[in-house]
């Protein structure tokens, strides 16, 4: 539902007002989820009489395709910047946007430090991660896990590929090595959460966040171990190559663990091809951010972040239909509903 | 329709040889011109080519030899001037074109295919296929059959270093090269052939057996345009000669109405030819 | 043995041959040979290194896993050898699935007819660079380079980025994921598919005067045209085929990933031309053959899929690709140049 | 005005020649007036269509953002001159800036130190590639293919995948990003840099003997080695160069990010070509210029930057930029071929 | 050191020339052996050129002459063999290696640049830099002036059709482009010259000023390699003639011991020659 959104729209904008220009710059534009950011924040840019210009890098890791964004719109007079900052390789821009007097707004990816930004309407990935791997915990109920880990990539190394990685094992209660470093933790041993249990990690595979990807991934996986039954997702693409593998190799009894939370994501939820995924709200973090940015530059009061944080948290939410005790989580009904946060 | 013929030097002739002369070219252009940015290459070039004749094409390096017949043969296509086979318009805009008329060339630099085989090189573009269902469905190559005939082909020039017929033709010699090109204008021109600077780099019983080959294709009724610096074999075989000067034709003699030195002499703009009627 | 044309020949070939001369003179003719050896080595090493790399399941999934890009590679092998080369072929396979999987899942339509209009656009798009390459001059490069963009924002903008899955379509769009087997060892359908056209292409570039003339312009253009071939017929005839091969690649991609996603296959391009010169194919056009196309996309996927099974780290796996690389083409030098 | 030799040569000139063989004869001898010419236009087509284009701080940035490619495309242009290709660029650039980054950083050496170190590594990582390609005998693609593996993997081993801010480094280190200008016109001295590389290369290749040999080795290899040029010293030195300016851009890189990061500019080897071929170059080698590579790295982003101040949205404007490559080298064709 | 000499046919060489023969040849080849796969390019060849002389081989198409004189000037690395260059072993890697040495070469191929026009290539690998700093530090090259130079050679060689000495050497007639490659080895070679059919496309005026010009060579103290199919030609300024067959030397005759006739029939085989002892 939208009601957030226009609730606070309402208030000020009419047709009279001058548009204010406002640049969305996320990471890249074929990941879902930066599509639903992207094509929501398009849809509501008329409402707030905002003149939207999306850009992104060309993939993840495109440091100077944001840097460049974010000067374009320095030039184009923009009033503020939303953007999924790549890496700490774009605030010497952001820092220059500001100057120049742009509100700039990070979403998704809180910078690194902080007030780099002016503030920051994120979702915590390694949370996401964190009741992924709750979840499965205690759904295996002190079985022995043998996992799989589905990332992001083998040729880069961006900050949502271990963030979610790692927070998948912390919450099956696994010692990380190197908190940002993918698979250096010990390969056997036992894990805490749930009912706790022994466990091995059988591989760490990149999927690029897609289906074919997952799929070859999860193939070498099962090559190397036909009998694993907990698999990591980085998103929910991945997810569905990551069953198609596992359904071709008769193996059925795999738990599959996303994040995201798509409404693609969670109708595979629904469909029991996922057994949970951690919900984020792309399209929130993009229209509140529109509303905000459009509010200041019409001489309004700038959002604050919530309580306890140094972010405005527009959430996450564990996607599932077989809850455990302990973890909080919404049915994939309630899931589509709000999925990508419309 | 087809222009005006050119005059002719009919006492040069040979009484033998004048019957030739006595129906419509075969080939004609008129008034071909060629530039290359500022370069002329031609300058408004006449030419009548008559079937049984071996006429051939005589100039200084940079005459405009190899561009004259570039035009022809459509290499080049002329900024302008007209081409008439067998008293038809034709333009060709590319030399497949003047393939398909009937008329085979050997260009001097050759234009074989240097990672194919001495076979493949010979029946490029003419391939044949295999007899029965397999070549006229599958179209498949008679590829035995054409190395066997490529084998005699450039045997019967005279070449018998060629120790591997599979072998690719950017190893052999320039003269083996050269014997391929020829070979294949040979085997497959039907009405017009031609050679340009064709024994350029053949030894001296090739060089005789390509002239041999000439002589043979003229008799056989098709006419041959070479182009040749080497004067003995030009006034062996050629009927009448063009001679090509300064991008321009600087006249047309036969081996009969003027000496080699002569030749030579008004090829080069030591002599020039008086207009005859 | 010997054709030995004439005896002048003959006395000129007199000479005793070396073993290791014989062995160069098979290699000669055989480029593929060389990167079969380097396939086999590396067969043998991963399987002494670990147990679970020679299993019949393990070469099933090998073969599933490389039937994409091998089938990309036959079209890139097909430019290649006229001297271009395709950056648009993942492009082209992206537009087309998108538009196959979206006409039958949202448009309605049965599922032949979207499958026959997404291939029947990626030979279009195929015809479109060929077009542009040949009539309007320009370098492959650039026309690909080109199309490129231009075909992935029209699968974005098309597809609005989301992707649809296989459950939406009709069975015929992701039939060529379905298997079938000898027990462990299960092939799908795609991989028939592939198989075919590397058979069909593989007959038509080496025996017919069409695939002459694919080799005669990619070696020297200038030539083939001045020897009548109709360079620019086939040119164009080549990037068509080349596209109408990435749409069948698409086919077969709904069915391996069992979804259709605009961002499938992020690198096909450094794939293809990867599979394509390891196999011994020159960059320069003229001289390749495709069977060496398919070993080199299996030598490929061999190491990912070996280093995978040994449990190599992702990064240091992406470095020994590299040295791969580098090494395969070495070797196949270093032999064809052995000298008694 | 012609410098014709003896009176026959004379005599054979002595046509008129039309207005339009007179520009094609300019253009000849200077190919990269055509790209130059594309570059004006659409400098006022976007000064029509929007007031945010042409403004002094508007041309500040656009300079500033093609820095970094333009200055790639210098050391690609001289490996593209001698018919190879360099797919590394962007992953020996990378790797020099975390080392050169982390040493100061992290290893607490002076800015000059890990400078010239930085520097140092991107040229033997340049010359390892001229290593390859002259000694084993490798094509330059499959080098260069596996080198981008290999660099890449070691950057991101060596770096662990996190970047290093700027107020970490000496100053020196950041200092081709600090500016100085006249009012609202601000240059950096990184462009500054990439002006004096462009001049100093571009007086190399085109007034040296070196230069001439580029040229020579990459119009026909077999030739220039049969006259006698050292063919594999010119190799070498070119892809050693090239090596060294990257290890330059990489500098650069860091002042203009004011951070080191491990997965900067993905795509540098795509744009950087993207540059050379716009600008005339051919990939064939041989055949090209400096000058014209700048206006083609110019020409791009003028296009990227003019339609992003339109507001055109990432989508469309890759399909611009798509287009736009096409044109760009189908209007350079055509002006060269007009005839009278 | 030195190999021992070949025998030379004492009595055939005209009194006037006979003191070239007194001292040690300046270049020697012996046993000269090269395959390429199982082709057999040369089979044992032995070779001994003196200072002063022209040289001149000669053989049927394919008969190994330009592998000779390839694996003579560092073009070929020979399989077996060895070279002495002034008594000295020398072993050429490259090309650049013999002409460093000072054998300067037109290969049949040419090996000129084509994008390079033609003072670039008439000067490639032999620049000549700007006086003063430029040259010196900067290393500019001396472009106005090697081009004026580059016009001289050229008309030297009697080619007046060239229009334009900025034109790319690919833009030049066949028998032009021989000519700047001939140019080029008259104007640097240092010791020895070695030309591989360097009037094959070239005009009869023109082939004249070639042979000229290697008199000239001789004259001055060089030696000359000469390959030509040309009879005549070799009959006119050969000293000696090498009989290339079948990659093996079928003997060394002087233009006054035989007749062209008996030359081409030896090198055709339809004559062997007695060894002379
Ligand atoms: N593509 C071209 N561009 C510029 N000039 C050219 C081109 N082709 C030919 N020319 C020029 O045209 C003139 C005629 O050349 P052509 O090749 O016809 O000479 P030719 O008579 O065949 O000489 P040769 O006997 O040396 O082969 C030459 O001066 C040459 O430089
Ligand atoms: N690189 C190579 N690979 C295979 N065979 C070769 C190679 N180079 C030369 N040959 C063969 O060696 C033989 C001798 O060739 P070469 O070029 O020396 O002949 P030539 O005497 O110069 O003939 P021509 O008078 O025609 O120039 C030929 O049969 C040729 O096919
Ligand atoms: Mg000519
Ligand atoms: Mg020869």
């Amino acid at each position: 539902n939208r009601s957030s959104s226009s609730d606070t729209a309402a208030g000020g904008s009419g047709g009279g007002e001058e548009s204010v220009g406002v640049t969305l710059i996320t990471k890249d534009s074929t990941n879902p989820f930066f599509v639903a950011m992207q094509n929501g924040a398009k849809e509501d840019a008329g409402k707030n009489n905002v003149k939207l210009t999306v850009a992104s890098g060309k993939q993840e890791g495109d440091d100077q395709g944001q840097i460049t964004a974010i000067e374009d719109s320095i030039a184009r007079g923009d009033k503020g910047i939303l953007i999924t900052p790549m890496s700490t390789g774009v605030n010497a821009a952001i820092k220059k946007a500001r100057d120049a007097g742009l509100y700039v707004i990070a979403l998704d990816t809180p910078p690194d430090p902080a007030d780099t930004v002016d503030i920051t309407f994120a979702t915590d990935n390694r949370l996401a991660g964190k009741l992924d791997g709750e979840w499965a915990a205690a759904t295996l109920d002190g079985k022995p896990a043998v996992i799989a880990l589905l990332d992001l990539f083998d040729d880069k190394i961006v900050s949502v590929d271990y963030n979610r990685d790692q927070g998948f094992l912390e919450g099956m209660g696994i010692d990380v090595g190197d908190p940002k470093k993918n698979g250096d933790e010990a390969k056997t041993g036992k894990y805490t959460g749930g009912k706790g249990g022994d466990y091995t990690i059988v591989c760490n595979e990149a999927s690029n966040g897609a289906e074919d990807g997952g799929r070859s991934a999860m193939e070498r996986c099962l090559a190397k171990n036909k009998d694993i039954n907990l698999v990591y997702t980085i998103n929910e693409p991945a997810a569905v190559g990551a069953n198609a593998a596992l359904k071709a190799a008769g193996n059925s009894d795999a738990i599959i663990v996303s994040v995201d939370g798509g409404c693609a994501g969670v109708d595979s939820v629904k469909k029991g091809v996922i057994g949970a995924t951690s919900q984020q709200y792309p399209l929130k973090m993009a229209t509140l951010g529109m509303e905000a940015i459009a509010k200041i530059a019409r001489g309004g009061e700038a959002p604050k972040p919530t309580d306890g944080l140094d972010f405005f948290n527009t959430g996450v939410k564990l996607v599932t239909d077989e809850p455990v005790d302990g973890v909080e989580s919404i049915d994939s009904t309630e899931g589509a509903d709000i999925c990508w946060g419309k | 329709m087809s222009a005006e013929r050119l005059p002719l030097t009919h006492d040069a002739i040979p009484e033998s040889r004048r019957h030739i002369y006595e129906s419509d070219p075969i080939l004609s252009a008129r008034d071909l011109v060629i530039t290359f940015g500022r370069v002329v290459g031609l300058d408004g070039v006449n030419l009548d080519l008559y079937k049984g004749e071996v006429l051939a094409v005589i100039g200084d390096n940079g005459a405009g030899k190899s561009t004259l017949i570039k035009c022809i043969t459509g290499a080049y296509v002329p900024d302008s001037g007209t081409l008439e086979l067998e008293g038809k318009r034709v333009t060709f805009r590319r030399p497949q074109d003047a393939r398909e008329a009937g008329i085979e060339t050997v260009y001097q630099q050759l234009a074989v295919i240097p990672a194919l085989d001495i076979a493949s090189n010979l029946y490029l573009a003419r391939e044949e296929r295999r007899p029965g269902i397999l070549g006229s469905v599958f179209r498949m190559l008679d590829k035995k059959g054409m190395k066997e005939r490529a084998g005699t082909s450039v045997q019967n020039l005279g070449i018998q270093t060629i120790q591997n017929m599979g072998q690719a033709v950017e190893t052999l010699s320039g003269g083996q090269r050269q014997a391929v090109a020829v070979a294949r204008a040979a085997a497959f021109g039907s009405k017009v052939v031609v050679l340009d600077e064709p024994t350029a780099a053949l030894g001296v019983k090739e060089s005789g057996m390509v002239l041999d080959m000439i002589k043979q294709l003229r008799d056989t009724g098709l006419a041959v345009i070479l182009i040749s610096h080497n004067m003995p074999h030009v006034w062996e075989v050629a009927d009448r000669i063009h001679i090509q000067r300064l991008g321009g034709c600087a006249g047309v003699i036969t081996p009969q109405s003027h000496e080699m030195g002569d030749g030579v002499a008004i090829m080069t703009g030591a002599k020039t030819l008086e207009p005859t009627a | 043995m010997t054709t030995t044309t004439g005896s002048a020949a003959a006395e000129f070939s007199r000479r005793q041959q070396s073993p290791l001369q014989r062995l160069q003179h098979v290699l000669h003719g055989r480029p593929w040979l060389s990167p079969l050896f380097l396939l086999v080595v590396a067969f043998v090493a991963f399987f002494i290194a670990t147990p679970t790399f020679l299993t019949a399941s393990s070469m099933g999934i090998l073969l599933q896993q490389t039937a994409v890009v091998a089938a990309l590679a036959v079209g890139q092998t097909l430019i290649i050898l006229t001297a271009g080369i395709d950056l648009s072929v993942g492009a082209v396979m992206v537009l087309s699935m998108m538009v196959m999987a979206s006409l039958a899942a949202d448009g309605g339509m049965p599922g032949l007819i979207a499958l026959l209009i997404g291939v029947a656009l990626a030979t279009g798009a195929g015809a479109l660079n060929g077009f542009l390459v040949t009539r309007i001059n320009l370098p492959p490069f650039i026309v690909t380079l080109g199309t490129l963009s231009i075909f992935t924002a029209i699968a974005l903008l098309y597809s609005g980025g989301s992707s649809i899955q296989a459950d939406r379509m009709p069975r015929l769009l992701n039939f060529l994921g379905e298997g079938f087997g000898i027990g462990a060892f299960r092939l799908t359908w795609g991989i028939v598919v592939v198989a075919l056209i590397y058979i069909v292409m593989g007959f038509v570039i080496s025996q017919t005067a069409w695939g002459r003339y694919v080799y005669a312009v990619g070696d020297d253009r200038e030539s083939a045209r001045l020897s009548g071939v109709p360079s620019k017929r086939i040119l164009l005839g080549v990037y068509t085929v080349a596209g109408l091969i990435y749409g069948l690649a698409a086919w077969l991609l709904i069915g391996r990933a069992g979804a259709a996603t605009p961002n499938a296959v992020p690198d096909a391009n450094l794939q293809s031309i990867t599979a394509v010169v390891i196999g011994g194919t020159s960059l320069f056009g003229g001289r390749g053959t495709l069977i060496g196309t398919l070993i080199g996309a299996l030598i490929v996927q061999t190491f990912a899929f070996g280093l995978s099974q040994l449990g190599v780290d992702q990064q240091w796996r992406y470095l020994a690709i590299g040295v791969l690389v580098i090494v395969a083409v070495a070797i196949d030098q270093w032999i064809r140049k052995v000298k008694a």
